[in-house]
């Protein structure tokens, strides 16, 4: 039994988030409201050139063979910097399931991959996606840009450009089905979770910075009760749904029966978490 | 990152578990927290200390299996899946034992663990007293030194001692040094409480239990080998005991996991009749509790690995104490009208859990502590 | 539009506080716990000299002739001294239903009607009560006290003394079906309703009291923000179930069509508001 | 009691709905945030007081109708009921009319108000600065005497100023006297923003609209007849303004009623799919949405009898605020992935209801306000 990271996962983790301050500060966040794609194009191909894009392709296709257990601390890094990219699509969605060319080029970072799921009738960052995995019924399947219609429509995050997609399925474009939908479906939701979590940590960082420094009656403000304990209840929700994020991760990379379970519940912590910690942003 | 656990971990969980599954006694035992129900208790620990359950983690020479800190996990996963009975030396073995294994003397180590593991002598403690609560600082009760005797005489009353009318002996706080800062000046002392000149006085909770005491100490001598951690060095050396109360000893994850499935069997029972928003709440709490176990996990590993985990320990004491009450008042809503019943164990661990956002440091106190020290914030 | 009590109710609601104050202080709900009956006798008697057990009976049964609107302030004061009398069962549900004779004892005290409603396996003072009003199928039944057999259990609450009850329903005992049945469990509720109010408002004013004076840290509890937060949460639910109750009572009173919804809103507010209140008091 | 409306008062509701329905304009206007959107909202407005519809309140000679508080919360109910446009002259009409009524001269009174119910004159408030927020007190924007021409300069900073960047005129604090303690030497001005001096810079919000500005006072005269309620009274002048503002009339009970049913209606139309537990939320915000009415009957009923709310209206502002998120929240909850859509009216609603806890006083003051002036708890 050991709960913890490896030393070279930790490594990685602390590169990607110095790439993310470097490449990624607010700035260019908000750039991406109002740029033509909604995304950063810099910082995705710095990404490519690190290895992260392909990080869970084979070694034989560009990437670094590695797992869903490595890709949880970087997803959670693109969370913290709200780098607006369609990462969790490209390579914890789709990447495993392309034909080794197709994935090399997106290990690459030379074409980009969106990801549709039914549930959701919005396709994000479509227009700027060269090849999109689209669900139809219980499979999934890889269409090129060229061949679906988009109908944008308008987020309130000004980065995620969302269109409906319409398309056929056919039995060339089929990707995945039954037990590799499943699969794809958890990378998805465990990609998320992750993001939640280093977005919640981000928020509490920066709230607890501006309540150090914040002065109202004469003091600072983090320095009321009030104020603190709003704090403490988003660090305590936050601290509790870490693990579940890794002990989720740890269950993909070995096939743990129970994955899905773990998935759903870091999926639910995550989000909870984030929420608290943006409300407790929102009212400081 | 491994997951699992080792042969010899598995096979040390298969021997608690047939040891438990042969010998937690059923029915149940009536309640610790009455003369009758600690008397039987008090058989029960003796069992344990026979069979080398009651102290796995403690060195062999005094009662234990040197257990590793994930057999230790593993022990109290399994003692409470078997709803094996509450521990009424707890306070001792998990509150003072910490304390006498990093300041004790090898003499006090010798004199005082075994008994305390076997349940010969029974431990309560001596923190609170009517106006020091949250404020522990403010501590009034005072030993002065009598040197032509060797040892010092304790003056001063305590108060919400738990089980402190059956237990044998005090551990507590008391002034040395009146004239130095709050904080210091404060010593630990042990007090056997047959001495004499000390009274206790039960006194009933709203249930009817006399579950916690009032101690009247008046002149009371205590011999200078009954100082633990050295005079006036009282507050660092109780800190060390509140660390690990709020950390990983007091309340260990298997507790609320084995509460989170009696929760589910609860649900399964009587989900027909109730109403489907109380299933998100079922669920909610089954979440918590595996995220307790794994954050608890994350830490061993810390702490294998050397680390400290120090401030922390307030927000497991935060989420621990606020997990327990949800789970019990999921079951009461699901329970309806019989959640009222007197004999309804759900009801009685509700009442328990109530005092957990109290005891131990409030959790108004340990959301200040994960403010200060965990985020930094100013402390004025 | 007026939505007020008149300067009589309150008058009335003044007097059974005085009262209540006087002869059911804590000492008594204590005595209470471990007595013979759960009961107070005395104060009891107190209610029916007063006029409070026959309230809503008629003045030809020598109650006073009045409504759930003029009664709903006397059972929050009920709640509020904790009383440990069937008083709810007594007069809210069973008073109306009963033939006049009946009604007559009942409105001076000289019996006790306990009321046991399907949903509940338990009918609380069944043991001291004279007559029973029992629910089977939708309709109730008023039996005597002789004519069932109790098998008592024990509550937290030790003066709530409880019983399972066997017992015969005969078209001779018959007192209630269908809508006069939905009215009995109408006033039923609106009753606890009040009751829980009045819980409340006594629970958040013994907080105040005791965060006014105790003492830590050199300060009063009472002036640490984390304090005042959970007393003023506490005390804002309150404010805004009080007043659900009492248009429930005036529904009730006027026979309003929508009654049996607002009877639901207020007792799902006064429930919560409640709990709130007794969380506050409880950690404070 | 008597919870019915008199004949003369469902008469005053039914015109007000007919008038309504026949002139509410479909498709909604855009948002009263952006330039082009508050310029529509203004021809509305210009409406409603031709039709004698936007002050209902009001005296008739500054074109009310004397009507009621009864008539008032009527109309506010049928308002919102016919999901008519946000009121972009709420801050003159709710916060500072009743500040002119109160203090302002019979000059004033006529020179302002019906420039203010036209729509002619809009107003945004001057209150928050840089470094004044939850601590209004500590307002540094001076105003210094020009005895020679009669009447003050000027210089300072305001910023979150509503729709600033928009409006024609601005009421706020400023210190006239800086020897005095915090709280004295304020005095509330009126202020033309095509006055010499001032500069106003709108500011986007996340969301992209211009609806904020600060505000910049360099040697801005403003003569005598402009100060409102007497020299270095502001604060108390200010405060009279801040208890309605949180109090009864600027969210009205109309508003969440409305809000209420069209979350019901949304729930209608997705419950097939939707969470069970969601439905006790709708069913929850649907109670606190009439307990909000009732609560408000109370309270008019109250006014009426001459009596004071005062403090009340902290419980009330906690309320309504916590109640709107809350509304949205679910609404959202029930949307699924479209309320991300920046045209889903749930979401616009959502955005503005996450300020209600922080504008007008924050929830944090408010608490404090009702644990110290309701309950009488210690203020240190």
């Amino acid at each position: 039994m050991r709960f913890a990271f490896s030393d070279d996962q930790l490594a990685f983790r602390d590169a990607v988030r110095d790439l993310l301050e470097r490449e990624c500060p607010p700035e260019v966040v908000r750039a991406a409201w109002t740029n033509e794609t909604g995304r950063t194009d810099h910082v995705w191909k710095h990404l490519a050139d690190m290895g992260v894009l392909g990080l869970v392709a084979p070694e034989s296709s560009g990437g670094l063979g590695l797992t869903m257990l490595d890709l949880v601390l970087v997803l959670e890094e693109t969370g913290r910097a709200a780098l607006p990219e369609p990462i969790v699509e490209h390579t914890a969605v789709a990447l495993p399931l392309l034909p080794p060319d197709v994935q090399a080029a997106a290990a690459a970072g030379s074409i980009t991959v969106a990801a549709g799921l039914i549930g959701d009738p919005f396709v994000p960052y479509a227009e700027s996606a060269d090849l999109l995995v689209l669900q139809h019924d219980v499979a999934l399947y890889a269409v090129a840009g060229n061949d679906v219609q988009l109908t944008p429509d308008a987020s309130i995050d000004g980065s995620r450009r969302l269109s409906a997609v319409q398309w056929d399925p056919s039995a060339d474009t089929l990707v995945a089905s039954e037990d590799a939908l499943a699969d794809a479906l958890e990378r998805g939701a465990l990609g998320v979770a992750a993001q939640l979590v280093g977005l919640a940590e981000r928020m509490i960082e920066m709230t607890v910075e501006y309540a150090r420094h914040r002065e109202q009656f004469g003091a600072p403000i983090g320095s009321f009760q009030a104020v603190k304990h709003h704090l403490a209840n988003a660090r305590v929700k936050l601290e509790f749904a870490r693990p579940l994020v890794y002990r989720a991760a740890h269950s993909i990379a070995h096939d743990d029966p129970d994955r899905a379970i773990h998935v759903s519940m870091a999926k639910a912590q995550s989000s909870d978490a984030a929420a608290l910690a943006h409300r407790c942003a929102d009212r400081v | 990152m491994d997951l699992t656990y080792s042969a010899a971990e598995d096979a040390f969980r298969s021997g608690a578990r047939e040891w438990l599954e042969a010998n937690v006694p059923s029915p149940a035992l009536p309640s610790g927290d009455t003369r009758d129900g600690f008397a039987q208790h008090l058989e029960w620990e003796r069992k344990l200390f026979d069979a080398r359950w009651a102290v796995v983690s403690w060195p062999e020479q005094f009662g234990g299996r040197d257990a590793s800190l994930w057999e230790w996990l593993i022990f109290e996963e399994e003692y409470y899946r078997a709803a094996a009975p509450q521990r009424v030396t707890q306070n001792g073995i998990f509150l003072l034992a910490p304390t006498v294994f990093e300041f004790g003397t090898p003499e006090q180590q010798a004199r005082i663990l075994p008994k305390m593991a076997s349940g010969e002598e029974t431990w309560c403690q001596g923190w609170s007293e009517p106006d020091a609560g949250s404020d522990l600082a403010a501590i009034t009760s005072r030993a002065t030194r009598d040197a032509a005797a060797g040892g010092w005489r304790l003056t001063g009353q305590k108060t919400w001692t738990t089980r402190g009318a059956f237990c044998t002996h005090l551990f507590g706080l008391f002034r040395t040094d009146p004239a130095a800062e709050r904080h210091r000046g404060l010593t630990y002392f042990l007090v056997p409480l047959d001495a004499p000149g000390v009274t206790v006085r039960g006194f009933g909770r709203l249930d009817g239990d006399e579950g916690f005491a009032e101690v009247f100490l008046d002149d009371v001598f205590v011999p200078d080998h009954d100082v633990l951690g050295g005079v006036d060095q009282g507050w660092r050396v109780a800190m060390a005991t509140t660390g690990s109360e709020r950390g990983l000893t007091l309340r260990s994850p298997g507790r609320f996991l084995a509460t989170a499935q009696r929760l589910r069997d609860l649900y399964r029972d009587v989900c027909e009749h109730a109403d489907p928003a109380l299933r998100d709440e079922v669920i909610q709490a089954s979440i918590d509790a595996e995220a307790y176990q794994l954050q608890t996990l994350q830490t061993v590993t810390k702490l294998v690995d050397g680390e400290q985990i120090g401030a922390q320990s307030s927000m497991v004491k935060l989420f621990w104490s606020e997990l327990d009450v949800h789970l019990h008042e999921t079951a009461l809503q699901l329970l309806g009208p019989r959640a009222e019943l007197a004999g309804e164990p759900w009801m009685n661990g509700y009442q328990f859990a109530l005092s957990g956002p109290i005891y131990a440091g409030t959790n108004e106190i340990q959301r200040n502590v994960v403010a200060e020290r965990v985020l930094g914030l100013p402390r004025k």
